[in-house]
């Protein structure tokens, strides 16, 4: 009898499953069977709150089997239950359910509906084997199932022909990113003997990191030093996550990936998938802690990230890339906080931004609901008409921006705190100064959006109206979540204390808990009051032309606009340099594969038969007289 | 007795056994032909051969004696050597297959027990089987040296008629392999005598034998090979004196072989009804002399069964020939031995 | 004691198969091969092997045979029409060669091997069908497939098609 | 004192006249008797081998002997088609000299 654990993995599958195999004819059921399976994941893991918060950062649920073998090496399959994996399995099954009942509404009267709920279940199964996973072929197996669920799921409309590229692009990217991780595993599985997280801290010694880890050509060879193997192999993993939690160069996919269906958007690229990297980021934290070449990379990388998807979130007009950008943002600051050694403040940040994020994404759909465009110049003055979306989306985005008292406030400030006092390899710009400068940039894109889409005169076309109950229900429940959890914590400290501790892996440095005392409040209102200042400064009183910015900024708008020339680089390396390489190998396949093995090989064979051909005279005396020639010659042979 | 302790009285004991074995055939046949004759003419309200000796006992003497002053001509046109040859090869395997026919109990002699039979064999029905598919080839060379259309459709119908029913004998007595466990005639024979005929164990066995053993002698209604109203005479059309003697001798040899098989295999060879194998014991010498009766009995009762067949039923056509064999017959065989392996099951394991 | 009879056997069994290969006259050749046949169950015998001396004349005797002989007279050949063999030196040199390689290959197993490990088989039949039917079960019904497939085949073989 | 090479000496001959046949008779049906010949001489050979090599470690198990059964059968199957084939072939072209069929060549 498998126990509870394993039902929150397995019925989403089975849903999955279920859906395919009939009751696809009728999509009611399938929805229910969804959202079923995902709801009662979600209330088998409530029940593990309350022995979570007891029990600290202990392990409170593990079993593993074996899945399959060769010789000693050993591929297992576990449910791994700790603080860490309960507060994602509560993001992923709770965001997620929330999800599945606003989809119900969303996708209503789509001829594929069946099949997107197929889809999400299946996306959920993904998502929670690598929650549970207890080791790294497990979560390298859910890796690439979530990468194809992704597929399936940006590619739904699957007869538009951008949702296809769209989904071609974020899979071939995270292919790149994956190279790198399976490499990366290999690596670790060779050095340290086993892919089990528990095995390899245990395995970790400092005598281990002290000797060379790979050595080649005898004792005066090559080797690699304890230290060189961890941040090579970390970087390797690091690839991984930086293709599924779109950071910097690999971030490219995740703005295409607004091509599918809106609740995808919200599941997959703002509360789950693109959070797995920040996850897995704290899994492996053993891996990462003891190296700081592997902690700077990480921490400069999502700092970095933060900044550059803000200064690009600034000038886009498409409602869900904005939110993309600045899913992209948040994400730089979750993997910093990791790279600052803050594991917890990550984990928290990752929580509260998949409630309110996800209620953003769900109101922007709805609006695009409602007004069918993505385009926020179209819109403008929803404010009256959709009032309680205005509302929850309102929340959430002060919540996004850190107003104090909301839950982002405390998650965000864990990590600006970190910055405020990094570590000895942390780059005093990078780290301090660009996202404090991030910050400002998030309420100010955020506020650009709040007042083109909500307030103003109204642009849109025809009669938009407040979405369905089965829409708003769920931003409403995102919006209280947000709130509440801010305010709750306002209360009683302790609760988030608690909270963040269960999220902290051994080892981890103790964290700085956020104070709610007047600097705190002050600087907080501070950067809000800059970035949504001038927002409304220049889109609410249009007291600037915004025309005016953009020509006095000049190249810099430019470089924003063009989102870094990243794309453009990309497309760039691929016309000249790849597909010149591309065209090198096909000469190459041409001349040498083609023409001289395979050709080759062929017109030898015909050769050689057509020689041989001479002897098939057809005169059984022959045959029998060159066959004895061979059977003397072997008889010879043999004696 | 065995040739390594007295090789002088083995040799004797058994060049006896042969000679007595082979002229007791040839006798038997001799009369069997003159039996026929009488038979036939009494079925047909005639009188038959009644010049020779006392109601024509004497015929088979004057008839051999004939045989043996008719000119000997051999047509110009024949492959010589086969055409010589031919009749002896159909004669031979006939006389070979009673090497390992036991006749009788065994007897004492000199203090020695003989067994009443020329070569106890393991293997001896395999033995059997073997020589008599030999028979055909008596019978193709003498249709093929004949070298003239007659006698060659006579032998080519002959060996497809011989090996197809050869199948069905072959087949039918596998159940009493299966329920006996042993391929020695002796022990067959024995096991009979102490229990029940297998004629009541295998009665469809018994009757696709019989069947076949008609066929395999080239006996009416089967006698295809010398349809005389198609072929002429069939192979032996082209012989005459002795050496169509010989061919005649052969099927009637072949005749008493097959109806000492039958006894054997499925009338319990000499057993008589009630009697055990001790009583025969206890009879001493004379229970070889009664069991040697019994077993002539049957197996000239079987040759009645032969020629009264012959002038009862009419002759098959070739294709209805072919059809009962392999249609009809096969199955059924086949069938006889699963279920036979059923019925012996638990022997096995 | 057994000599003689190894050399009656083995001496026919040479003399009849240079008269199969040599006679002009195919049903001669054919007449001679049963002979070879039954010699070599003579052989058998010798060796003890009494199962396979009567499968070698029920078999190769009683049934190749006269297809053999059946075709022979099918395609009714006649003597002239066969005439002769092909012989050239090298054929001879051949055969020569295969037999001087093989006299070096049982020259040199025959001292390998020690004589008095000869041996009886006792209750020979169930010996060997014991074996044919537990060890060798699966080649043995290998061979039933094969001689179906072979049935199958001679009868498409035969067949005579419309156009032909 | 028969020995194993006074078996495997007869065989050796037989097969050498079997192939001699093959190679030089010119009917295809004398062709596939000298295959036959030489086939048996093998028989006999495993025969002997069966007699004179067996047992090993004193178990006796007839070997040799259900080797020889397999060629039996085997034999069988392969004469009929062969046969079937000189037939087909003696139909179609009217002879059955294996030198006047050299087309089967590519």
């Amino acid at each position: 009898m498998p126990s509870g654990p394993w039902f929150i993995l397995f019925l989403p599958l089975v849903s999955a499953a279920l859906i395919a195999c009939g009751l696809h004819r009728n999509w009611k059921l399938s929805a229910a069977v969804s959202i079923a399976a995902v709801w009662a994941g979600f209330f088998i893991t409530v029940m593990y709150v309350p022995d979570a918060l007891s029990a600290g950062e202990g392990v409170l649920f593990h079993e593993s089997f074996r899945w399959a073998g060769a010789g000693d090496i050993e591929f297992r399959y576990g449910a791994l239950i700790d603080g860490l994996s309960l507060m994602m399995l509560l993001v992923v099954t709770g965001v997620g359910g929330l999800i599945h009942i606003y989809a119900l509404g969303y996708m209503k009267g789509d001829p594929g509906i069946s099949r997107f709920f197929a889809f999400l279940s299946l996306f959920i199964f993904s998502m929670l084997g690598i929650v549970f996973a207890d080791n790294l072929f497990q979560i390298f197996i859910h890796w690439e199932l979530v990468g194809v669920s992704s597929f399936l799921l940006i590619g739904y409309y699957y007869r538009k022909p951008s949702a296809n590229d769209a989904a071609n692009k974020a899979f071939l990217t995270n292919r790149v990113g994956d190279f790198g991780f399976m490499i990366g595993i290999l690596m670790a599985f060779y050095a340290l003997g086993t892919a089990d997280f528990a095995g390899m801290a245990a395995a970790m010694t400092p005598e281990f990191l002290a000797q060379d880890i790979f050595q080649v050509g005898g004792a005066n060879g090559w080797a690699m030093s304890g230290e060189t193997f961890l941040w090579v192999t970390g970087g390797l993993l690091l690839m991984g996550v930086m293709g599924k939690s779109a950071q910097f160069p690999l971030h490219v996919w995740l703005p295409d990936a607004m091509e599918g269906p809106t609740p995808v958007s919200a599941l997959i690229h703002a509360a789950t998938m693109v959070a797995a990297g920040v996850f897995l980021l704290c899994r492996l934290f053993f891996l990462y802690m003891p190296s700081e070449t592997a902690m700077s990379i990480i921490a400069h990388m999502g700092a970095f990230t933060a900044f550059f998807a803000a200064t690009i979130a600034t000038t886009q007009f498409d409602i869900k890339r904005i939110l993309a950008f600045s899913t992209l943002s948040q994400l730089g600051y979750m993997v910093m906080a990791v790279g600052l050694g803050g594991t917890d403040a990550a984990m928290f940040h990752l929580t509260t931004h998949a409630f309110f994020k996800a209620c953003l994404f769900l109101g922007a759909g709805a609006v695009i609901h409602a007004v069918h465009t993505n385009d926020i110049r179209e819109m403008g003055g929803l404010r009256k008409v959709m009032p309680i979306t205005f509302w929850t989306f309102f929340i959430s985005t002060l919540a996004l921006c850190g107003f104090p008292g909301l839950s982002g406030f405390w998650s965000k400030d864990g990590i600006l705190h970190l910055t405020a006092h990094p570590p000895a390899y942390a780059d005093t710009f990078l780290i301090t100064v660009l996202p404090t400068v991030t910050a400002v940039l998030t309420s100010y894109y955020m506020f650009r959006l709040i007042f083109m889409t909500w307030f103003g005169e109204a642009r849109y076309h025809g009669k938009p109206h407040e979405a369905p109950p089965s829409m708003w229900s769920p931003l409403v429940v995102l919006t209280g979540l947000a709130t509440l959890t801010g305010w709750s914590f306002f209360f009683n400290a302790e609760t988030m204390e608690a909270f963040r501790s269960i999220t902290r892996p051994a080892g981890a440095p103790e964290p700085h808990y956020v104070h709610f005392d007047m600097p705190t409040i002050l600087h907080a209102l501070e950067i809000f009051t800059l970035g949504a200042g001038a927002a409304w400064v220049a889109f609410h009183k249009k007291w600037i032309d915004p025309e005016k910015i953009k020509t006095a900024l000049g190249p810099i708008h430019r470089l924003f606009d063009n989102r870094w020339y990243v794309d453009d680089v990309y497309t760039w390396i691929v016309d000249n340099i790849q597909q010149n390489f591309a065209r090198l190998c096909n000469l190459f396949d041409q001349l040498v594969i083609i023409k001289t093995l395979v050709n080759g090989s062929a017109w030898t064979t015909r050769a050689s038969g057509a020689l041989a051909a001479r002897y098939q005279s057809g005169s059984v005396r022959a045959y029998v007289l060159l066959f004895l020639a061979g059977v003397a010659a072997m008889l010879a042979l043999n004696l | 007795m065995s040739f390594s302790e007295e090789p002088l009285l083995y040799i004797g004991v058994n060049l006896a056994k042969i000679i007595i074995v082979t002229h007791v055939v040839l006798v038997v046949c001799a009369y069997a032909v003159l039996a026929e004759r009488k038979v036939s003419a009494w079925m047909q309200d005639r009188v038959g051969p009644n010049r020779v000796g006392y109601f024509g006992l004497l015929q088979p003497i004057a008839d051999a004696l004939k045989f043996f002053f008719k000119e000997d001509i051999v047509p110009g046109h024949v492959n010589k050597a086969l055409f010589v040859l031919a009749p002896a090869i159909a004669l031979m395997p006939s006389l070979i297959v009673l090497a390992v026919i036991p006749i009788a109990p065994p007897v004492v002699v000199m203090g020695h027990t003989v067994p009443m039979v020329i070569a106890d064999l393991d293997i001896g029905i395999l033995f059997l089987f073997a020589i008599s598919s030999l028979a055909v080839y008596g019978v193709v060379l003498a249709g093929w040296a004949s070298n003239s259309k007659y006698p060659l459709l006579g032998g080519v119908r002959a060996s497809a008629q011989m090996i197809s029913y050869e199948l069905m004998l072959g087949l039918s007595v596998v159940g009493i392999f299966m329920a006996t466990g042993t391929l020695r005639l002796m022990d067959i024979v024995n096991l009979q005598v102490d229990g029940v005929w297998n004629c009541f164990y295998h009665p469809i066995a018994f009757i696709i034998f019989v069947i076949a053993a008609f066929a395999e002698t080239n006996r009416l209604p089967f006698d295809l090979p010398e349809a005389e109203t198609e072929l002429v005479a069939g192979y032996h059309t082209e012989y005459g004196s002795m050496k169509f003697a010989m061919f005649f001798i052969g099927e009637y040899a072949a005749m008493f072989g097959f109806s000492a098989l039958v006894a054997v295999l499925f009338l319990g060879g000499w057993d008589i009804p009630f009697m055990s194998s001790e009583t025969f014991a206890s009879l001493g010498n004379w229970g070889a002399v009664v069991g040697f009766i019994s077993f002539m009995t049957k197996v000239l009762a079987f040759m009645f069964l032969y020629i009264w067949v012959r002038w009862t039923i009419p002759r098959f056509r070739y294709d209805q020939l072919m059809n009962l064999g392999w249609k009809v017959l096969l199955p059924i065989a086949l069938v006889n031995v699963i279920i036979t392996g059923l019925f012996n099951l638990p022997k096995g394991s | 004691m057994e000599l003689p009879f190894f050399f009656l056997f083995g001496g026919a069994m040479v003399l009849f198969t240079l008269l199969t290969m040599f006679v002009k006259n195919p049903v001669h050749s054919a007449i001679f091969m049963i002979l070879s046949f039954a010699s070599t169950a003579g052989l058998f015998v010798l060796l003890d092997a009494y199962l396979m001396a009567a499968i070698e004349v029920l078999v190769y005797a009683g049934a190749i045979m006269v297809l053999f002989l059946f075709v022979i007279m099918l395609i009714n050949l006649r003597s002239d029409e066969l005439e002769g063999m092909k012989v050239n030196p090298l054929m001879v040199l051949a055969a020569g060669t295969f037999f001087a390689l093989l006299h070096r290959a049982i020259s040199d197993l025959g001292a390998a091997v020690d004589p008095v490990r000869a041996n009886t088989f006792e209750g020979e039949p169930k010996v060997v069908a014991k074996y044919l039917f537990t060890e060798m079960v699966i080649p043995f019904e290998a061979v039933s497939l094969l001689l179906l497939a072979a049935i199958l085949g001679t009868v498409v073989l035969a067949r005579r098609t419309r156009d032909a | 004192m028969i020995q194993l090479e006074h078996y495997l000496y007869l065989s050796g001959l037989v097969f050498t006249l079997g192939l001699c046949g093959v190679m030089m008779r010119r009917n295809v049906i004398l062709v596939l008797m000298g295959v036959e010949i030489m086939l048996n001489a093998a028989n006999l050979a495993l025969i002997a081998f069966n007699k004179y090599m067996l047992p090993i470690d004193g178990i006796v198990e007839p070997k040799g002997q259900v080797f020889v059964f397999f060629t039996i059968a085997v034999a069988a199957a392969e004469v009929a088609v062969a046969l079937v084939i000189a037939v087909a072939l003696f139909r179609r072209l009217d002879t059955v000299n294996v030198d006047d069929v050299a087309n089967l060549r590519w």
